[in-house]
């Protein structure tokens, strides 16, 4: 039981970061970034390339891979979403933009990096053994890592000042503007931030899950479904959906494991009724 | 616009689709283009099917699931109850309808990101269902599926068995391109009735809506079961034209793309999903021979797109029709 | 509003239909000799890694051909053209692959990848007379009535069986458990596997673990079969790309029997994904294994690194289908535009297999699982994997 | 002397329509002057286009001797002209305390900006009360006070006001009345109302209080409001009653 | 007279928060009530309650007689409780024309497949809501607006048309938000007359204002909340004279500021 508790945590510190980004992006713009998972994947090649293959400490190579994303999502926002949320009617035709950005990213990242999974040599060796529950060291690093992440994030919005000016965007664009706050800078500061997150989980967890070109559009996908259960836009429901959604493959994996097959089945099926009940998941707003 | 107009239109396009396209194909002998066309076509009922949820203000990333059942429905009745393929057509979709009622009502509660998700869910979930359920041959899939037989009535033959055509696809094209003409004018016609001034209520304030008397719950489950009856249908001749139905024949990614295509035509627009379908679909096999730079050209164009017309294809339009014309609404309320 | 959208439609079509037979009516002449061999499979998205392999090894050896002068069948020398369609692992798209090269006037395919593909590309191609080589196992896809078919590797229904009898007997395995993804070829592949298991009379301990595919952690997927200490944990019909991190997770959690797959996988993935855990994972290869590859086959392997950088061990299996193709077409000139030539020559044809050491052949087999000759003889090579290379533990034919 | 604020023959435009034809306004340094009109005379355009909310078409907008139209909106509010827009926009999920922070974002000065913090806080006990609570769980009362403090938490010279009144219990009309009273008075800070139920009170305190009466996009009448013209029907149901005689002051203003 | 809606003892609770708390009152046939009180005192709440857009904690709306509450939204309007919106709830998109004839719905005698299809009843239907919308736009003064998307409209015009919503679903008894919140006094003395035409066609009306100017002028009755509960309920001067009321939602008057 220890190591499914264990197991569930580990994996839901990892979802949560990676919902983080997903979320932020979300609440500041309504965009919806179905690119989130390519721009995950892309963070693990940059860790896998500097870490990996020039044999770069882990740290520089991680911190590579946030900036390098920061980056890109910046110039993503500020040349794409800008002009699209700018000239068009619906908020919703941002979706066909995030997908074909999605798309774009799948794409380059194979003619760049290649068709294969790839992997780095690990950061710290051994593994902790007790009783009940077994732990590789470098699960704990990474898992503390990701908690350390999300409490730093937590954090920033929470304490300074570019944080509230982002919370504040996020739940009202014109007072935030009357306010003095630079709404098309903070925009860009939210989206970069929120791929910066994206990037820096996919660095982190190159180093115990790899990565390979193809796995970003199903991360964004589980990402999605975290952000529905914490509720779309709240950094504590991000979280809590990750948390959940980790501790529930866990769980329900040990639990149904003699009827395999419908483990996922019975998980998304309660995931919609889930829903069904509290429309705006756990700790949504109304207009999600 | 004038009545006649529009039957000169409607004239034109049904000319263009039953004689011109074939003709072409046949001077061409591009009969490649009879099953890419078939594809464009069936794609396009299912996504008039989504267009039809964003008629109503949701989202609709689910429209994979209702295709996947409908081909497992047609293709069930077919192999395990030998009944006529013909038959099935209707019945697959009504199948759709029906599902999508009990999963509506519930579902249909919810709003925005969470419907869209909630939807996309559904995809996966009919997938493992798929896999899991006995009747379905589970991973198996059901293969060899046989074409369709004859129409007999009072033992005249109206369609022959498609075994019988030398060109299988071309049967398959006229059976396609028939289907959505029949879809898209039911559709056409739906939203120009009072019913679409009703989805349009439903669409801009749903609060407003019921209090005026409009039973909201009915017509949304209304307006979605409409959506998944096309997707049934489409899903259905699908699994007649592979011969097969697996449970990764309809995923995700197509109920994504059948988004996009409504988007891409342009939501204010009855044929966008038409028009966005043939473009997505079809450019991603013009685009064929780049090779390994096809994902990237593909998307490229797209965001181009999406850059230059971020209202959807059908938004340009001669200047002078603008005032005329105007798109069904789609602000948020 | 139909005024201005309907004609636009059909502009656009006719623009659309106009480009697309520029496009595409330029090769295929017979007069420069070439001979087209499609391509119809996944090379983008989740699954790009198990068509870029096959289409690679195509490419290289394609281009090694043309670059001795091409190839001679019959009177004429051919230059050999890969023409490549990516299906996004949609059977929808597969089919339009398939009529794409129909068009095209080619008569052989390799692909699709996968199950689901190769079944709804098989109208296609039994009505179009084009022979094709899926790397997918339903046997409907290679009996009677269809024909036009041929399995371009070993069938997991063929090596599980010659597997876990090695395992049985040299390494006294006795309990089985199985992991497979949630997904139509994993799963078929699993019950194949739980059924050679049982014929051999070993107890299977688990057979109903899946995972998702998009699953990157996979502990808590196999921290309950750990607990059940199977001496063999089989990873059915497992993604390359996943194979390393099921092995890692096992291992760190502590399960100390064998591993093996019946799929192919790639030595520098399991190195880089999992290190010396994945020392002693068995999985089944083709013929680059060191023990018995060629000359040739290592001169492939340098082009293939030389042409893509890198070398991908999958492609081991994959090298096969174009040669078979281009001998058997020099076996029978006629099939060259005649599939009913080449279905003809299938049950007599041989040739030598220059990728092996020793004396080996081409040749067509499939009677016993098929009841026809509709499978390419790759030797079964069982590998074990060791400190970043492949070891054979044994080599078998299919029949 | 130059006035601290100038509107010159401002014309703005929402869509195709109209919202401002030529509207020309000035306030002195102190001032505190009160927009009223109908529905859609353009008293929200006024203010938004001085806020730089909406651009305008042509014309010019002073501000303490800087032409200020075509800024940002971000870029005014360090000028010196804080906003409250329309129905009490508080950031519902933040605590008094950051909303109130939120406020002096454009400052520079931490130290100035903490005594600003106490100066509010003084001026509304209330929201020291609430002072960890999420603003959006706050009463409507609360809500509005809350949003006034925040634009004051800018230091501004001009508080620009939209329809501060509107949808509030009378009771807080007049709390509202009073602060905006006693923060013109005390702390020097210039007031630009749009739409305000309480003018002519103010117009006993503040001897340089002008009405102007805009109308269809075009500022009508200029000037000190007469007694008893201007004034709408007050508020107060008692004294409404007191003053028996049925309303249409307004009417025969001009 | 008997009352045409009862209000008993209805409460609403939203987690641990008493939003309306045990609040009783009738309202008359062709009556003209408003509802005030403090912001947060439970306006609303008790107006989603009335219509049935929300379910009570306990207690009940009855509606000649028969219970609506826990009934559909749509079905309490089907027996004539109508409840109109603020100005910003509207079909944004829609002319102001068109949303008088959707709103029509309830008078029609064909059904949705009727409409689909044209039948004779779905013409005849159309014309008829036709010629009412046009009466009701007429009688209302929005003859001048009817092709205007409502979006462009004037705030005044949009509650209007709010209004005008409202009538076209037949009502019984209208629930009006706010009906004069932002008007000055020329638009607030042409709505209350507007008002008052409506209940002379047999409408009884509900409101919710803060105008105490108009509400006093126009209300037979006013029941006032604080709190969620209800502290008084009586004619203008009784509620004028009120000291509760005064202390909790009038204010004492301020000579200094004048009001």
């Amino acid at each position: 039981m220890e190591q499914v508790v264990a197991n569930g945590l580990y994996l839901g510190a990892q979802y949560a970061l990676i919902a983080l980004g997903l979320t932020l992006i979300f609440a500041l713009m309504n965009v919806l970034n179905f690119a989130h998972g390519q721009m995950y994947v892309l963070g693990g090649f940059v860790t896998y390339e500097l870490y990996g293959q020039m044999h770069l400490p882990f740290v520089v190579a991680l911190a590579a891979s946030a900036v390098t994303l920061a980056v890109l999502g910046g110039l993503i926002e500020r040349f794409l979403f800008r002009t699209v949320i700018r000239r068009s009617k619906r908020e919703e035709s941002t979706m066909l933009l995030a997908a074909g950005v999605a798309y774009f990213l799948d794409a380059l990242i194979l003619l760049l990096f290649g068709e294969k999974q790839r992997g780095v040599p690990k950061i710290v060796s051994g593994v902790w053994v007790s009783d009940n529950l077994i732990m590789p060291y470098d699960r704990i690093l990474v898992g503390f890592l990701a908690v350390l992440f999300i409490a730093a994030f937590i954090l920033m919005m929470r304490y300074t000042k570019p944080g509230r000016a982002m919370r504040a965007l996020a739940q009202d664009r014109v007072a935030a503007q009357l306010m003095g706050v630079p709404v098309e800078f903070y925009s860009l500061v939210g989206f970069a931030l929120g791929a910066l997150l994206a990037g820096l989980v996919g660095g982190l967890l190159v180093a115990i899950t790899g990565v390979n070109a193809g796995i970003g559009g199903p991360i964004s996908i589980k990402a999605f479904m975290m952000v529905m259960i914490g509720g779309a836009g709240v950094i504590s429901g991000a979280i809590a959906g990750g948390f959940i959604l980790g501790m529930l493959e866990s769980v329900g994996l040990s639990v149904l494991h003699s009827y395999g097959d419908v483990t996922y089945l019975v998980i998304f099926a309660a995931l919609m009724a889930f829903l069904s009940v509290r429309p705006n998941g756990l700790m949504g707003k109304p207009w999600g | 616009m004038s009545t006649s107009a529009r039957l000169a239109t409607l004239v034109i396009f049904v000319f263009a689709v039953f004689v011109a396209v074939p003709v072409l194909i046949g001077l061409t002998h591009r009969t490649d283009f009879y099953y890419t066309l078939s594809s464009v076509a069936l794609l396009a009922i299912a996504s008039g099917g989504v267009w039809l949820t964003f008629y109503i203000g949701r989202i609709n990333i689910g429209q994979g699931a209702y295709a996947l059942m409908g081909g497992y429905v047609s293709a069930i009745l077919v192999v395990r109850y030998g009944v006529s393929f013909w038959i099935t057509l209707p019945l697959a979709g009504a199948f759709c309808a029906a599902a999508s009622v009990l999963i509506g009502l519930p579902i249909l509660r919810l709003r925005g990101v969470y419907f869209a998700m909630v939807t996309l869910v559904l995809t996966e979930v009919v997938r493992l269902l798929a896999l899991a359920l006995p009747i379905t041959n589970g991973a198996k899939g059901m293969v060899s599926l046989p074409p369709p037989g004859p129409i007999s009535l009072f033992g005249l033959t109206l369609v022959p068995s498609f075994d019988t055509f030398a060109e299988r696809n071309e049967a398959f094209y006229y059976l396609s391109v028939a289907v959505m003409c029949v879809c898209f004018a039911a559709l056409y016609r739906l939203v120009h009735s009072r019913v679409g001034r009703l989805f349009v209520a439903l669409q801009q304030n749903e609060e407003l809506a019921s209090s005026m008397g409009l039973n909201v719950p009915a017509l949304r489950v209304l307006a979605y079961s409409i959506s998944s009856f096309f997707g049934g249908i489409g899903g259905a001749i699908f699994a007649a034209i592979a011969q097969s139905v697996y449970p990764s024949s309809f995923t995700v990614a197509d109920s994504v793309n059948f988004m996009l295509n409504c988007f891409l035509g342009g939501l204010g627009f009855v044929f966008g999903p038409m028009l966005g379908t043939l473009v997505l679909y079809f450019g991603w096999d013009l685009l064929f021979q780049a090779g390994q730079y096809q994902l990237l050209i593909y998307s490229g164009v797209m965001i181009a797109l999406m850059l230059v017309l971020p209202n959807g294809l059908l938004s340009i339009r001669p200047l002078n029709f603008r005032k005329r014309v105007r798109p069904l609404i789609w602000r948020r309320s | 509003m139909a005024r201005t959208t309907l004609p636009f439609r059909t502009a656009l079509f006719g623009f659309a239909s106009a480009a697309a037979i520029a496009l595409n009516s330029g090769p295929a002449d017979a007069a420069n000799k070439t001979l087209n061999v499609g391509f119809v499979g996944v090379t983008s998205g989740p699954a790009a890694a198990w068509g870029t392999s096959n289409v690679r090894s195509m490419q290289t050896l394609a281009a090694w051909l043309n670059e001795k002068g091409g190839v001679k069948i019959g009177e004429d020398d051919y230059k050999i053209n890969v023409v490549t369609f990516d299906d996004q692992k949609d059977p929808k798209r597969a089919i339009a692959g398939m009529e794409k090269m129909a068009q095209e006037g080619i008569h052989y395919v390799v692909g699709p990848n996968v199950d689901d593909g190769a079944a709804a590309v098989r109208p296609v191609a039994e009505k179009s007379g084009i022979i094709y080589f899926p790397y997918a196992f339903p046997k409907e896809l290679y009996t009677k009535p269809a024909s036009n078919a041929i399995l371009g590797m070993v069938a997991n229904y063929q090596s599980a069986p010659a597997i876990y009898k090695y395992l049985k007997e040299k390494r006294g395995v006795k309990t089985v458990a199985f992991v497979a993804a949630n997904e139509s070829d994993p799963l078929s592949q699993r019950d194949g596997g739980v059924a050679a298991a049982k014929a051999l009379g070993l107890t299977v301990v688990a057979d109903r673990d899946t995972y998702e595919n998009d699953t990157r952690d996979f502990t808590p997927v196999l921290t309950p079969i750990v607990k059940l200490k199977p001496d063999l944990l089989v990873l059915s019909g497992v993604a390359p790309a996943n194979a390393p991190l099921l092995i890692r997770s096992a291992r760190e959690l502590g399960y100390q029997g064998l591993i093996s797959t019946e799929t192919a996988q790639d030595a520098k993935v399991l190195e880089e994904g999992a290190g010396d855990l994945a020392n002693g994972f068995i999985s089944v290869g083709g013929a680059s294994t060191p023990e018995i590859r060629s000359k040739t086959m290592e001169e492939f392997i340098d082009r293939y690194t030389k042409m893509f950088n890198e070398y991908n061990d999958e492609s081991n299996t994959k090298v096969y289908a174009l040669e078979y193709i281009v001998d058997t077409l020099k076996a029978n000139p006629k099939a060259i535009d005649n599939v009913e030539e080449y279905k003809k020559t299938i049950d007599t044809f041989s040739a030598p297999n220059l990728y092996l050491k020793g004396e080996n052949v081409l040749r067509y087999v499939g009677m016993t699982s098929f009841g026809q000759k509709r499978q390419i003889a790759v030797p079964l090579v069982v590998n074990e994997y060791k400190d970043g290379k492949f070891q054979t533990l044994f080599v078998a034919d299919v029949d | 002397m130059q006035p601290l604020l100038n509107l010159a023959n401002v014309e703005l435009f929402y869509d195709h329509i109209y919202a401002l034809k030529g509207v020309s306004v000035e306030l002195m340094q102190g001032e505190t002057v009160a927009l009223i009109g109908a529905n859609g005379a353009g008293k929200s355009s006024i203010l938004r286009a001085i806020s730089g909310l909406r651009k305008i078409r042509s014309g010019q907008i002073h501000f303490d001797g800087r032409r200020i139209d075509g800024l940002s909106p971000e870029a005014i509010v360090g000028l010196g002209i804080a906003m409250v827009p329309e129905g009490r926009r508080v950031f519902p999920y933040m605590s008094v305390h950051d909303n109130l922070l939120m406020g002096a974002f454009s400052r520079k000065d931490s130290a100035g900006v903490r005594a600003s913090l106490d100066m509010v806080l003084a001026r509304f006990p209330r929201l020291k009360e609430r002072y960890r609570q999420a603003a959006g769980t706050m009463s409507g009362g609360e809500q509005q006070m809350l949003v006034i403090g925040r634009a004051l938490m800018a230091k501004p010279k001009l508080l620009l006001l939209d329809e501060p009144s509107l949808g509030v219990a009378p009771k807080i009309v007049q709390d509202i009345a009073r602060s905006i009273v006693s923060i013109n008075r005390d702390d020097k800070v210039s007031v630009f109302a749009g739409r305000a139920e309480f003018a002519d009170g103010l117009a006993r305190l503040s001897p340089r209080l002008r009405i102007d009466h805009g109308l269809g996009g075009a500022i009508r009448r200029l000037g000190r409001p007469r007694q008893g013209l201007s004034r709408p029907a007050s508020l107060s149901g008692r004294r409404y009653l007191k003053a028996r005689r049925p309303h249409a002051h307004s009417r025969h203003q001009s | 007279m008997a009352p045409i809606l009862t209000v008993s003892g209805i409460t609403k609770q939203y987690g641990g928060l008493v939003a309306v708390n045990d609040v009783s009152f009738d309202v008359a046939e062709g009556e003209i009530l408003s509802v005030i009180g403090p912001n947060g005192a439970g306006k609303s709440t008790l107006f989603k309650l009335i219509a049935s857009f929300v379910r009570p904690t306990r207690g009940e709306v009855r509606f000649k007689g028969e219970r609506i509450s826990g009934l559909a939204p749509h079905i309490v309007a089907r027996k004539g409780v109508v409840r109109t919106f603020q100005e910003t709830t509207i079909f944004k998109g829609l002319t102001v024309r068109d949303s008088v004839i959707v709103a029509h719905h309830l008078r029609s005698h064909a059904g949705l497949l009727g409409f689909y299809l044209g039948t004779k009843a779905a013409r005849e239907d159309e014309a008829e809501f036709g010629r009412s919308a046009d009466e009701i736009l007429e009688f209302l003064g929005l003859r001048a607006v009817a092709d205007e998307i409502a979006s462009n409209l004037p705030q005044g015009s949009l509650r209007a048309l709010g209004v005008a919503i409202g009538l076209a679903a037949n009502p019984k008894i209208l629930l009006l938000d706010e009906p004069f919140a932002g008007m000055n006094h020329d638009e607030t003395r042409r709505a209350v007359e507007m008002t008052r035409a409506v209940r002379d066609r047999g409408v009884t009306l509900l409101l919710v204002e803060h105008d105490m100017a108009a509400v006093m002028r126009i209300s037979d009755r006013i029941v006032v909340l604080n709190f969620g509960a209800k502290i008084a309920e009586g004619t203008a001067t009784e509620i004028q004279s009120n000291e509760r009321v005064i202390e909790a939602y009038l204010g004492v008057e301020d000579e200094t500021i004048g009001v």
